[in-house]
């Protein structure tokens, strides 16, 4: 490691230096969105040249602030455009009427499996997929809500651990159900919000 | 003159952005140039340890299922049950585990694993930000989806 | 120093290279280049077995590439 | 050269799979290209079952032997514009 | 993983990266980005990790699926 | 204490007096009497007061109380001998008060002051210079400490002028007058005080004159030293003049070009620090 | 070494036999299954291939089809046996619904392959050979030369109908 | 049980809230920002917003704008979580949990004022929300590094004397910070507090600054 970690730090210091040297010359709105990503690498990799256990529990939620700010950030760049209606033709092709059912099949159970929050993130790209091809926009107040609860059962699970430690059995279980669903439902909203918000 | 010219770019918010990154590149700059300092501590909190020959690898980290496994935590005195959380496994995960190698997450992020341990015990409060992260910028993004202009 | 780590770091050049001074400069492009760099960090995540961030990552990244595809389907250039 | 002793359908099918990759890149046509692809995906399902002989690998080959023909499949519909353009 | 074999799907990751940033077409350049998969998951399935060779190796191509949403009608050349 | 905040309210009032006369005499005006400002407060007392129906109500009235505890909070932690950085973190929240005061009533002059005020917040960072020199240097940020350092070592003042004349451009800024007081200038009326009147301006005038006496004392305490109480007050009066003729001589600069010279200033603070740490190191 | 190497050759002229026999079968030539299979043989026609030829080349990028099944199959064997090349008949038969595919000659020629590789590593053959055999197979076909390759595999069809 | 090392800059601890390995921490200097972000906390929760004037400059037209309870109502949410928010970070005994926290300011930001309709605003706000986006890297970056070469993330480990964080990580931080909250960029924040709802625009203020406060802290204590 003595060499290993210098080395990673020195390519991604000057990989971080040419991202925002990018950043630095670019005018258009996108395009500095889509560089924010590069630069949420990079913050990542960062955190991954530390190479331990405990790296990569710091890495999730790295992560999860990476995709929200994203998240919210895009609907911001959509109000502020304007860019309100979605287009009426949309590309399709053949295998978008078999796979996704399949491959959102395999992935969210490969998720449940998981469990936890790295379940809960691939479930979710599984649930986005699917739902691209549909419209589901009339579910959302409900997984907004199933999602809320979810949220409100891993602070309690955190509180078990805090308070009474002796029952940490119960509380891993719950943490990591609650987790999932709370993750799984969120992400998978980004994929109803395809369509217009009234349907 | 130069300060009003400074003023100006200054004032202009489409040049935050690059402002505030050419800070950085100074501090990268700076930070390649230091490179001789960055020495890595070999002694880290939860160091990950691959045991190849285990059945659970590549995710063994120690610990018998429903014993108790060696984490070397910040603070260990603040969490009594510190190790038992990384040495739980499902039955389920128990019965893969015994039959053959390379079941990988499939066994050990069941709710048990070390990542487990670190996220909900020992640093839950790291999970209840980042989750509560998560809920702020998914209601900014359904309050601007659903917000009829 | 063993390979997966090397390649990781060389991808990752190449990708933040591409990503950040691409040769035709499309909304498109530079969301496919945005692949590259991901790779190159999923390598080096590989390196030091950090495998449920890697899992993570690689199902974050597809999530956040659909919601760069949303914002540019509503666009009429790409 | 040691370690290749008993190694030989391995070293084949990986060649053949750097072999298929440089006619990808050398290939100028697109929908050329997806040929070659596929003797990759071919030469990387078969190297993954050989590397690790264990029954989830045999997943593993498959997974990544569908999902490669799923990208391939999708990439040639969408460069012949979908089924309306017949 | 012996030596040769690393060195022989490394060079498969490498080509696709290179391929994927230089090419002009964005079909080319997702056919890159699946060559560049090609090169990374035995790196995965060598060292054990099978399920997550699993679930990239369906991941990568749902990536791929939505890219494709919005790629303009290619022009021929 | 409670009679120490009121020596303190009345000496910062005076002053503010004596800045306005010093200043109209440098441009032969014969300007208000010094005590105008005890007597503006007491009149503004009694008059009639209601909260603007636009405002909103909590923040307009909190705001107030808040810029009266945080100073009387600062006057405490000087007097007490504590930390430079709570001085430090009670003058970056002066910035809040500012802010609040301007957007709590809804009228467009009180925004604009308040929004100035946001613009010009490179105003802190001279400070933030003053307390990494100090800290550098006397390897403390309790007052105390500082003091005894200065016993020992002699005034600061002449150890870091650099730092002394950071600090200096901090109190500078928040004087009535000043060519960085952006905030206040004129053609906004009052800037973010606008709408405030009655009792709630008496109060605010109370929190301001306490933040200048507490400015200029903590720059007699940390750069010269703990003297006794008349020369203390001295001080601060002959610093408060000096302030007085560069306000009298000096334009007010627009908001955006007050912050980039904020910034150069700074900049030119911190690198003659850092050469002189280099020098002395 | 040298034996191995032999083995492999022989291995992969049955399962070049194989699938292509159950590929013909069932009708893979006959048209494009998706628009891009369609699309993959327009082109060949028009770099001077054979239309059909091209058709089956584009089928076989588009879906896993009897030469995938009897790679995966060769897999299945290798790794546990019969069962395991059941498993891989399976697992095509995902891979089929998946990629939009309605027919199934990866099936089949997954199943076929289970017996026929069992049946071979009775008689001094190994699975593994027959892995790499299945590379080399479709190397040929789809790898080296399209041209010629499609004008074969069109009269193959032209024979058949 | 713990010492804390920090009597010269925040003084020494009154007492600590522990969560596993992250405790965090009340002493005088994070008890006063504490208690200044509780009071506008509570203010964000009692207040009603104003409602704005416009006035055209050099005429005497006058307009109140009516905003939409809906807009106000999430923007009071996000102002509390922001409130919240800044309440975790200013005590916190962590790197890593401070540098979360830190972030969840700079969303919480970008939401208080998401709910303005004005495009003028919401475009400041995506600048601004542009940088509190790369802001991460630093922000991030610096607990990463000091993580590596320190072998912790605690504070409590991180101020005692024998261990020297590195600069760039200081660096990364403090700017990572200034990135979040914008201290001292106020450009665009200016831009922003155009906007009307009062109190919920004050607290991005508020939070910046504390947060900063509590960075400089940091900083010169590691």
């Amino acid at each position: 490691m003595e060499l290993v970690y210098p080395a990673g730090a020195l390519v991604i210091l000057l990989l971080v230096s040419a991202a925002f040297f990018a950043l630095v010359r670019e005018r258009d709105d996108l395009h500095r969105l889509l560089l924010t990503e590069l630069v949420a690498i990079m913050t990542l990799g960062l955190i991954a040249l530390v190479a331990t256990d405990l790296a990569e529990a710091l890495i999730l939620p790295g992560l999860v602030v990476a995709i929200s700010e994203l998240v919210a950030l895009s609907q911001v760049y959509i109000a502020k455009e304007g860019l309100a209606a979605r287009p009426a033709k949309v590309r399709r092709i053949e295998v978008m009427d078999t796979a996704p059912a399949i491959v959102a099949a395999i992935l969210v159970a490969y998720g449940i499996v998981l469990s936890g929050f790295s379940g809960g993130a691939i479930a979710a790209a599984g649930l986005v997929f699917y739902f691209m091809g549909h419209g589901h926009a009339e579910r959302f107040a409900l997984l907004e809500a199933a999602s809320g609860y979810a949220w409100a059962i891993w602070i309690g699970a955190f509180f078990i651990f805090m308070i009474l430690p002796a029952y940490w059995f119960f509380a891993v279980l719950i943490a990591g159900g609650a987790i999932l669903l709370k993750v799984m439902v969120k992400l998978s909203l980004i994929g109803t919000m395809r369509g217009d918000p009234d349907v | 003159m130069i300060i009003s010219r400074i003023s100006r770019f200054l004032s202009d918010y489409d040049n935050l952005v690059a402002a505030y990154a050419v800070l950085v590149i100074a501090v990268a700059v700076i930070g390649i140039v230091l490179i001789p300092g960055l020495v890595y501590e070999e002694e880290q909190l939860y160091p990950k340890q691959i045991d190849r020959a285990s059945s659970l690898d590549p995710y063994d980290r120690g610990g018998e299922a429903f014993g108790r496994a060696e984490v070397a935590a910040q603070y260990p005195e603040n969490s009594p049950y510190l190790g038992y959380v990384t040495a739980y496994l499902t039955p389920l995960a128990r019965l893969m585990a015994d039959e053959t190698l390379h079941l990988g997450t499939t066994i050990v992020s069941h709710p048990g694993g070390i990542i487990d341990e670190i996220l909900y015990n020992t640093r839950g409060l790291d999970t209840v930000a980042e989750t509560s992260i998560l809920f702020a910028a998914f209601a900014i993004a359904a309050y601007l989806f659903t917000r009829r202009d | 120093m063993n390979a997966e780590f090397l390649l990781g770091l060389a991808i990752l050049a190449i990708g933040t290279a591409a990503t950040a001074f691409p040769g035709e400069k499309t909304y498109l492009a530079r969301l496919i280049n945005l692949e590259i760099p991901s790779f190159g960090l999923f390598l080096i995540m590989l390196a030091f077995d950090e495998m449920l961030a890697l899992l993570t990552f690689v199902g974050v990244t597809a999530i956040s590439t659909f919601i760069f595809v949303r914002i540019m389907e509503r666009r009429d250039d790409r | 050269m040691e370690g290749i002793e008993g190694q030989i359908p391995l070293i084949l099918t990986a060649g053949i799979g750097l072999y298929a990759a440089i006619r990808i890149v050398a290939e100028r046509r697109t929908l050329r290209k997806l040929p070659y692809l596929n003797v990759l995906s071919f030469a990387v399902a078969a190297s993954v079952a050989l590397l690790i002989p264990h029954p989830l690998a045999l997943a593993a080959a498959a997974a990544y032997f569908v999902g490669s023909t799923l990208e391939s499949n999708a990439i040639a519909s969408a460069y012949a514009g979908g089924p309306e353009r017949q | 993983m012996i030596a040769i074999l690393q060195a022989i799907f490394g060079g498969i990751a490498l080509l696709g990266a290179i391929a994927a940033s230089l090419s002009k077409s964005s079909y080319d350049k997702l056919i890159g980005i699946g060559l560049l998969t090609g090169g990374v998951i035995p790196f995965v399935a060598a060292r054990g990790y099978l399920d997550v060779a699993i679930a990239v190796s369906l991941l990568v191509p749902v990536t791929t699926i939505i890219i494709l949403q919005v790629t303009g009608p290619e022009e021929e050349r | 204490m409670i009679e120490y905040l009121i020596a303190a309210t009345f000496i910062g009032m005076l002053f503010h007096g004596i800045h306005r006369k010093v200043i109209a005499r440098i441009q032969q005006r014969p300007g208000p009497p010094i005590w105008q400002e005890i007597l503006h407060a007491l009149k503004f007392s009694f008059k009639e007061t209601w909260i603007p129906e636009t405002a909103s109500q909590a923040l307009f009235v909190g705001v107030i109380l808040v810029a009266i505890g945080i100073w009387s909070a600062a006057l405490f932690v000087l007097l007490s001998g504590g930390s430079l950085l709570l001085l430090f973190g009670i003058y970056m929240l002066h910035k809040i008060v500012e802010h609040g005061t301007g957007l709590s009533s809804g009228s467009p002059y009180g925004k604009f002051g308040a929004i100035r005020s946001v613009i010009t917040a490179a105003a802190e960072i001279p400070l933030f210079a003053t307390i990494a020199a100090v800290y550098l240097f006397t390897g403390s940020l309790a007052i105390s400490d500082i003091a005894a350092y200065q016993q020992v070592h002699g005034p600061l003042l002449f150890i870091v002028p650099p730092a002394a004349l950071a600090m200096y451009l901090v109190i500078l800024t928040k004087v009535y007058y000043s060519p960085f007081a952006v905030i206040e200038s004129k053609e906004i009326v009052s800037g973010y005080k606008t709408e405030h009147f009655g009792v709630w301006r008496a109060a605010l005038e109370v929190g301001f004159s306490l933040k200048t006496f507490v400015l200029l004392y903590a720059f007699v305490i940390v750069f010269i030293g703990l003297l006794p109480i008349w020369w203390t007050l001295l001080l601060m009066l002959a610093i408060l003049v000096s302030i007085s003729f560069v306000c009298a001589l000096t334009p007010m600069l627009s908001p955006y070009d007050s912050v980039t010279v904020q910034s150069i200033a700074t900049g030119l603070i911190v690198a003659a620090l850092a050469v002189q740490w280099v020098v002395m190191a | 070494m040298l034996g191995e190497v032999i083995r492999i050759l022989a291995a992969s002229i049955i399962c070049w036999v194989l699938f292509v026999t159950v590929d013909i079968l069932f009708k893979l030539p006959e048209k494009g299954g998706v628009s891009g299979a369609a699309a993959i043989g327009r082109q060949i026609r028009a770099d001077g291939g054979d239309l059909l030829g091209g058709n089956m080349m584009g089928n076989i990028v588009s879906s896993p089809d009897a030469s995938a099944g009897t790679l995966l199959a060769s897999c299945g064997v290798f790794i546990a046996g019969i069962p395991g090349g059941l498993a891989a008949a399976a697992l095509v038969f995902i891979g089929n619904r998946i990629c939009h595919d309605p027919g199934y000659a990866g099936t089949t020629g997954a199943v076929l392959a289970t017996f026929v590789v069992y049946g071979m590593t009775q008689v001094g053959f190994a699975a593994s050979d027959f892995i790499a055999g299945t590379v080399i197979a479709i190397l040929t076909i789809q790898g080296l030369f399209h041209i010629p390759a499609s004008r074969v595999l069109g009269r193959l069809w032209r024979w058949r109908a | 049980m713990f010492s804390l090392p920090t009597g010269q800059i925040g003084g020494r601890e009154l007492f600590v809230v522990e969560f596993g390995d992250v405790v965090n921490y009340f002493s005088p200097y994070t008890a006063s920002l504490f208690a200044f972000a509780l009071i506008f906390t509570v203010i964000v929760i009692i207040s009603r917003p104003e409602r704005m004037v416009e006035i055209a400059f050099g005429g005497d037209a006058y307009l109140a704008k009516e905003i939409p309870t809906k807009d106000l109502a999430f923007q009071r949410f996000m102002a509390i979580a922001c409130g919240l928010a800044t309440l975790a970070a200013v005590v916190s005994g962590d790197l890593f949990n401070f540098a979360l926290f830190t972030s969840m300011v700079g969303i919480t930001n970008i939401g208080i004022v998401a709910a303005v309709r004005s495009r003028h605003v919401l475009n400041a706000a995506y600048q601004y929300g542009i940088v509190a986006m790369v802001a991460t890297l630093p922000l991030f970056g610096a607990a990463a590094i000091t993580l590596a070469t320190t072998g912790s993330l605690s504070l409590w480990e991180l101020y005692r004397a024998g261990i020297t964080v590195p600069f760039v990580a200081k660096a990364f931080l403090v700017l990572g910070v200034m990135g979040e909250g914008m201290a001292p960029f106020y450009v665009a924040k200016a831009e922003i507090t155009r906007a009307p709802g009062a109190p919920y625009i004050l607290m991005i203020h508020v939070s910046s600054l504390l947060v900063f406060l509590r960075v400089v802290e940091i900083a010169l204590s590691m």
